[in-house]
């Protein structure tokens, strides 16, 4: 396509000592990699590994905080995405960034027009549609690309990186969500594409994919590399095992935390000054349907959470487990159904009335206040309580995370990622709930600090607080809850208590695929 | 031109930059928040200029002195607007309701074009007449006071939002409204209480204009866009960086005076307004972007 | 649909319009005086509209810098012609002196994004506005006068129809062709269309190009009108407000907005003229009430009616 | 940001729109002639001029009226009522432009009167001048009327810039004031402050010996005055010559004091001439000297009791605008029935005709359209503005030194 060296001598690309700091954070710390041509590469490790920012340095669009990239021999550091793009280098995004308001056809004859603007209509168009007949995406090729639901628009970013003819493609989690047929599909894709680029860099859940794909395995966790090698052997190791499927806590609590306990009692109980009798509605989903636009992602939940229960979402990613959450705490308004709140329905009510009905979020990817230090992230939920009251809840809640105490005059998001998603959670106990969703709060967090966190919610629990947590990782889920819900695409597939689901074949088909 | 003058009228400069950047905050404060551009900004801070005169005219209460209660009347009439006219447009982008509040401006120019005539108007006060000599710079009695009182006043709204329960709603529903809302804070009424409080910012500025120069129906744009200049300079919704960014426009307002001759004061502060933007997209000072 | 457009669909519609605007010329020796003025007026502002719409509609660069750009037309075109250069020159001078305006700012301007530019280009405006106050080579507050005696109104309605014209073959290119697929996806998503090898900075700067031309040779066409330019007038930013309102009354990003906005902003100035006191409250008023009841516009409306109506005919 | 998405237009919903457009154009009225006599007008009744264009509106009115009263003007042998249509230019020279277009294209009107200020009677002035129509004006200084053209159909009745700037310099010699020699001069760069204050104050003190130790231009619209006034105020000039809107003007006079800067003599012309600036100012105002035209003291027919008959009418303080206003109106009145005819050209010319008194004094054209008012120096006492130069025309004395 441009003048590059193309001799197989020189490896396709050559990644060496990246490193991205955004403030303390280290998300990709000293990796290097190379990628020698024909080979397919993937990458693994838990959610907020940065496997996603990798990808982003590699691409472009981040630029590298230390180390070079080269891509066929020419150092691509400097450049912005754009001209990496025209060198060849496609990418996907892990959350779908389509062009919302073009047709799927023109989401991809921007790509070719930007390579080659004076193609000639019809090439341009023939090329187009070849490669939405690949993706099975054909039929969508005059919709909108806002009116596709999520899945496929993964499978439009993956069409659009192809317009762009690329030699090295880089695939963000595009498996994610796919049930096993639909694997399947992919999986011959992929190798179909292995032939046509000259490289290929997955980052996968599915390992599935991983399997049957890539012939190298990179490990990332903490944005750092844990292991590298063929991909039979790097699975193989337990210490990925371990890291990688989260299983890698003991059963039992840390006995810190029973002080915490005591504390967190004079926290939720509170809540329920009629001490109300267990077993009684809390909240209650009848048939609810929600979505954004014409992408329909809830489509009907029946759901009943009872005061002093425990009960867990598990789900594949685009299950629609954050909407539910979002739905449930107000911030998107369902089309259809009811949301009962002690048996009142309370479809259209507010985010910050349902917060004052007792019912409080600990929301995805923390969405902690940066110009707010981490004692006014507490008290902002602390709402209209007296003066007196509020500091007996910081204190509380500094007894249940005493890091938070230490670091309460500073900025919320100065923070490392466990420790914000301690003050999420604390943040979410400074109302005084009696319901606290727990939405994936366990996202790319390193295992001792989920080890804490989970500690911390079963002792939440032990001190009677209702809980519906939402969750990737399984068998923490499993742990803690003592009813269990699984979603796929958008309605409950299965339901049962954890020790019932535990030991459920379905659920490993529906979660990471069959394996084997 | 001698060195007295010069220092005279840089001190002057940086004085009235302090008026000014009491003008701007509620521009900035509303933009930072709500990112509303306000372009009824101007007719405000006239309107505040128009209640300090009557409240002299009728009750012969010296504006200065009443100056807090002017804030409150206007904080209380503008109150209602964001409800009737803001709320419903919430998620619509920006330019409806700039336009929104356009249409505001040009009715309320009418308005005042009926009830108050065309005619300029300036609050006559013995002070804004008399100088006042420190050491020995001599500079006018109005400016200081305008200065001094407008320090106060961003000193004042800094605390409210800094320290408050209202100012950490505020903040939070700023950086982040769903999350803000999950937390129980009800982002709308933040809104309009932000909105109330820009407008009574304005109202003060205003008055304090009133005094010191003179007013009329259609001397809001000028305001508004000089307003425009300070936030862009300190960054949205950053009341300290206000203040600087004011009294740094005011000193390079005088600056441009001095050499060019007053006829170009305006001008060097627009022309360093837009190499400002040109370097730091972001803000002279605040040190995050938008 | 941009993508199924062929190359004589594209041939049919140059052609098409070219009869129409061929026809509007011939017919205008029957129009009234007034009738000429107000056309004339209303494809003027149209021209603006659309330039404005190829900015913040396609290009998602919500500008408050008309004034400027439209102020540098007719500055040019008064200076050029009165140093004795013909019409076509002095109008070619004022399209090519806007775009090098726009070429000037673009660095400035384009560093900022969302609110920040449509600020930063309000500023712009208004510090070109009080240069030119102040310079006084250029006339300063007293402005220029064209010495060359202007066209008559049919010639001034014809050249504003040949602009309309030009406007809009240059939008149906930028915003059919493969320019306006690039365009869109730099305003949908910067930094997706980036990963895909759009170069977003050069794709912006050249729908602003566009756009700024069209605006400088409205200006121009203003200059020649008034025969008299001064930055108050050309300046002020009641050329941006009134742009501003065109495309919101008339419906954002509808094509027809331009025209519907443009000949209920000029009707509704002709009917309330007689009346000051009203005028300008009177039009707030409606611009808040579109904004805030029709967020479609007129254009909107009209749609939904003519929807409403086949329904109920087909019923 | 969001903003609504185009949907792509369609070909034959684009023809239609321009179609309509045409429609539209053509369908516009063209009003049959009416048995009145129509006569135009576009004035600043809102804006930043609003102010002037509430003396205009009174004055053309008032002139109509009276004509109508009296029987209307007698044209082709049948006596006429006039009628007057008014439209607002909202001080925007776009708009007087469109306007004059929309009253001599849509209401046939035979004749126009004038807006104010040299940007917005420009404006209009060469529409008429294009289409042939008569137009008479006040309120347009006539250096910078003639300096735009050769007028055919545009007429102007006003004061002569140089008449002005030399007033205050003929009345210090002529009542022999007692200051020293330097100067100070202050102009905003509008069309008329770059004529008196750039051009005819410095060369008229030059003649008169004085010395102008500063000449500061400034925009229109500027409020601070900081920095001149302090040069100002070094330079310990007796004499203050400020030629500025009323804000400004206001301010000015604020920031003088308030550098405690008290020259002997201070001449504020245009922005000190309506009664809003001595409203505003109170006390400050004392002693300010501004050139003007007209006042109700002078011996002219209806001088006398125009004024009150304003202030009765309006209840609002009167201004020497009502007077030459006043005077343009009569002067087209009594050409339209002097030419007995309704043709512009008959009009025009009987408006070359002129010869006679107004209430502002006599006015006959000179050759390039201009009829000049004679300048009188009033001063701010007490809140009234009082002539104290020419001597034959002074009811009051001078207010010496500046309080």
């Amino acid at each position: 396509m441009n003048g590059a060296p193309q001799d197989a001598a020189v490896p396709l690309l050559v990644a060496s000592g990246l490193s991205k700091h955004y403030g303390g954070v280290r998300a990709i710390d000293e990796v290097s990699l190379t990628l020698p041509r024909g080979t397919v590469l993937g990458v693994i490790g838990p959610n907020g590994a940065g496997k996603s920012t990798l990808i982003g340095l590699l691409g472009g669009a981040l630029r590298p905080t230390a180390g070079r990239i080269q891509f066929d021999g020419v150092d691509v550091t400097g450049e912005p995405a754009a001209e990496r793009a025209r060198r060849g280098i496609g990418r996907t995004y892990q959350i779908p960034r389509p062009f919302l308001d073009m047709t799927v056809r023109e989401n991809l004859l921007a790509a070719q027009y930007s390579l080659e603007p004076f193609i000639g209509r019809q090439r341009a168009l023939d090329a187009c549609d070849g490669i939405l007949e690949r993706t099975g995406l054909a039929d969508a090729a005059n919709l909108a690309a806002r009116a596709l639901p999520l899945l496929r628009r993964k499978r439009l970013e993956v069409a659009r990186a192809l317009a762009l003819k690329p030699r090295l493609l880089l695939l963000d989690e595009v498996g994610a969500g796919l049930v096993d047929s639909e694997v399947g599909d992919l999986i011959a894709l992929i190798r179909a594409l292995a032939r046509e680029v000259q490289g290929l860099i997955i980052i996968e859940h599915v390992l599935r994919i991983v399997r049957e794909c890539c012939g190298e395995l990179l490990v990332v966790n903490f944005g750092r590399k844990l292991a590298e090698g063929h991909t039979a052997a790097v699975l193989a190791s337990e210490q990925v095992a371990a890291v990688y499927l989260g299983t890698a806590h003991a059963g039992a609590i840390p006995s810190p935390q029973a002080a915490a306990a005591t504390g967190l009692a004079g926290l939720v109980q509170a809540n329920a000054p009629q001490a109300e009798p267990a077993g009684v509605p809390l909240l209650e989903l009848r048939d609810l349907h929600a979505g954004y636009g014409l992408a329909r992602v809830l489509t009907g939940i029946d759901l009943v959470v009872r005061t002093g229960q425990a009960v867990a979402i598990l789900g594949t990613n685009g299950a629609g487990k954050t909407t539910l959450a979002s739905v449930i705490s107000g911030l998107i308004r369902p089309s259809a159904g009811e949301l009962r709140i002690d048996g009142v329905n309370r479809v259209g009510a507010g985010p910050h009335q349902i917060a004052r009905l007792g019912i409080s979020q600990c929301m995805e990817g923390r969405r902690i206040f940066a110009p707010l230090s981490v004692a006014e992230n507490l008290l902002l939920a602390a709402g209209r309580a007296s003066k007196a009251e509020r500091s007996r809840r910081l204190d509380l809640v500094y007894g249940v995370f005493p890091v938070l105490r230490e670091r309460r005059a500073q900025g919320g998001t100065s923070m490392s990622g466990g420790q914000q998603q301690m003050l999420a959670i604390g943040r979410a106990l400074m109302s005084r709930p009696r319901l606290i969703i727990f939405d994936e709060i366990s996202l790319g967090l390193a295992p001792v600090v989920m080890d804490q966190l989970y500690a911390a919610l079963a002792a939440l629990r032990a001190a009677g607080l209702t809980m519906l947590i939402v969750e990737q990782d399984v068998q923490r889920a499993l742990d803690l809850a003592d009813e269990v819900h699984v979603m796929e695409h958008g309605r409950i597939a299965l339901s049962g208590t954890a020790t019932q689901i535990r030991d459920n074949p379905v659920l490993r088909h529906l979660y990471i695929g069959t394996a084997d | 031109m001698d060195l007295q003058t010069v220092t005279d009228s840089l001190v002057s400069g940086v004085l009235l930059g302090g008026i000014l950047a009491l003008t701007a905050l509620g521009l900035s404060i509303a933009l930072g928040v709500m990112r509303l551009v306000n372009l009824a900004h101007g007719e405000i801070l006239v309107g505040g200029a128009y209640l300090g005169l009557y409240l002299l005219r009728w009750t012969g209460l010296d504006p200065v002195l009443g100056l807090l209660l002017i804030g409150v009347l206007m904080a209380v009439l503008v109150y209602p607007l964001h409800g009737l006219l803001l709320a419903p447009l919430s998620g619509q982008g920006l330019e409806a309701p700039m336009m929104t509040m356009f249409g505001v401006s040009i009715i309320l120019q009418n308005a005042f074009l009926l009830f108050f005539s065309a005619d300029t108007r300036s609050i006559d006060r013995p002070y804004a007449a008399t100088p006042v000599h420190i050491g020995s710079i001599t500079v006018p009695q109005i400016y200081l006071i305008g200065f001094v009182i407008s320090v106060i006043v961003i000193v004042l709204v800094h605390l409210l939002i800094a320290r408050t329960r209202f100012g950490r709603e505020l903040r939070a529903s700023a950086a982040d409204p769903g999350a803000a809302a999950a937390n129980g804070v009800d982002v709308r009424r933040v809104h309009a209480l932000t909105f109330a409080l820009g407008a009574a910012c304005a109202a003060m500025g205003g008055t304090l204009i009133g005094i010191a120069f003179s007013f009329s129906p259609t001397s809001g744009a000028s305001y508004l866009l000089t307003g425009f200049a300070i936030v862009v300079l300190g960054g949205l919704g950053n009341i300290f960086a206000t203040l600087v960014a004011g009294v740094a426009l005011g000193l390079l307002q005088s600056l441009g005076g001095v050499v060019f001759g007053d006829g170009y004061r305006e001008l060097a502060g627009l022309v360093l307004f837009l190499v400002v933007l040109a370097i730091r997209p972001q803000g002279l000072l605040s040190g995050r972007g938008s | 649909m941009a993508a199924d457009a062929s190359a004589q669909r594209v041939a049919a519609l140059a052609a098409g319009l070219l009869i129409v605007f061929l026809a509007l010329a011939l017919l205008s020796g029957w129009f009234s005086d007034y009738a000429l003025e107000l056309g004339g007026r209303v494809l003027l502002l149209m021209t603006l509209a659309e330039a404005w719409n190829l900015l913040a509609g396609y290009g998602g660069l919500v500008s408050l810098g008309t004034a400027s750009f439209v102020g540098v037309g007719a500055y040019v075109l008064v200076g050029v012609m009165n140093r004795g250069a013909g019409l076509p020159l002095a109008c070619l001078a004022a399209g090519l002196a806007a775009a090098a305006l726009a070429l000037l700012v673009s660095r400035a301007v384009f560093r900022l994004r969302g609110l920040y530019f449509t600020v930063g280009t309000l500023a712009l405006s208004e510090a070109l506005r009080l240069f030119m106050i102040n310079f006084q080579p250029l006339g300063g507050a007293t402005g220029l006068f064209l010495s060359p005696d202007v066209p008559g109104l049919r010639g001034l309605f014809l050249l504003a129809l040949g602009l309309f014209a030009a406007a809009t073959i240059l939008m149906e290119l930028a915003t059919r062709s493969r320019f306006s697929i690039l365009l869109r996806a730099v305003r949908d998503d910067e930094d997706a269309a980036a990963q895909i090898g759009v170069r977003p900075f050069r794709i912006k700067l050249l729908a602003f190009v566009f756009a700024s031309v069209l605006m400088g040779l409205g200006g121009a066409l203003q200059g020649l009108k008034l025969g008299a330019v001064e930055p108050y007038g050309m300046f002020g930013l009641q050329w941006t407000v009134n742009v501003l309102a065109i495309v919101i009354i008339g419906g954002q990003g509808l094509r027809l907005a331009a025209l519907l906005g443009s000949v209920f902003v000029v009707t509704l100035g002709e009917l309330l003229a007689s009346y000051p006191a009203l005028h300008l409250a009177i039009t707030g008023l409606i611009l808040i009430i579109v904004i805030r009841f029709a967020p479609q516009g007129l254009a909107g409306l009209t749609i939904r009616l003519a929807r409403r109506l086949r329904r109920s005919t087909r019923a | 940001m969001q903003i609504q998405r185009p949907r792509p237009g369609r070909l034959p919903g684009y023809t239609w729109a321009v179609l309509l457009a045409a429609a539209m154009a053509a369908a516009a009225p063209g009003r049959a002639a009416e048995p009145e006599i129509l006569i135009g007008a576009s004035i600043p009744l809102s804006g930043a001029l609003a102010s002037f264009g509430v003396y205009e509106q009174w004055g053309y009115n008032t002139a109509v009226n009276d004509i109508n009263r009296a029987g209307g003007i007698i044209v082709d042998g049948k006596r006429h009522p006039v009628r007057l249509i008014i439209l607002d230019d909202k001080t925007d020279p776009s708009v007087t432009q469109s306007n004059t277009e929309t009253l001599i294209a849509r209401e046939k009107v035979v004749a126009m009167l004038g807006s104010c200020t040299p940007a917005l009677v420009n404006a209009g002035a060469l529409v008429a001048e294009r289409r042939r129509i008569p137009l008479v004006t006040p309120c347009a200084p006539i250096r910078a009327f003639k300096s735009v053209r050769p007028w055919k159909y545009a007429w102007d009745i006003f004061f002569e810039e140089s008449d002005l700037g030399s007033a205050p310099f003929r009345m210090l010699a002529d009542l022999g004031v007692q200051t020293n020699r330097k100067v100070v001069i202050l102009h905003d760069n509008g069309p008329d402050g770059q004529v008196v204050g750039g051009q005819i104050w410095p060369e008229v003190a030059r003649q008169n010996r004085y010395q102008v130790v500063l000449n500061a231009p400034f925009p229109v619209d500027n409020t601070q005055f900081t920095s001149v006034i302090g040069a100002g105020k070094s330079s310990g000039a007796d004499i203050v010559l400020v030629d500025a809107s009323t804000p400004p003007a206001i301010s000015i006079r604020k920031q003088l004091a308030a550098a405690g800067y008290r020259p002997k003599v201070l001449v504020v012309e245009k922005g000190a001439e309506p009664q809003q600036f001595a409203q505003a100012l109170g006390a400050l105002a004392d002693g300010v000297l501004v050139g003007g035209y007209w006042d109700p003291s002078f011996p002219y027919a209806g001088s006398a009791d125009l004024a009150r008959r304003f202030e009765r009418e309006t209840h609002q303080t009167s201004s020497q605008h009502i007077a030459d206003t006043l005077a343009a109106a009569q002067v087209l009145l009594d050409a339209i029935g002097a030419a007995g005819s309704t043709d512009p050209e008959k009009i025009n010319a009987a408006i070359a005709r002129t010869d006679k008194t107004y209430v502002v004094g006599p006015v006959r054209f000179d050759a390039l359209h201009a009829a000049a008012l004679p300048i009188v120096v009033t001063q701010w006492q007490k809140g009234r503005a009082v002539v104290v130069w020419p001597r034959n025309r002074a009811n009051g004395s001078l207010l010496f030194p500046l309080p």
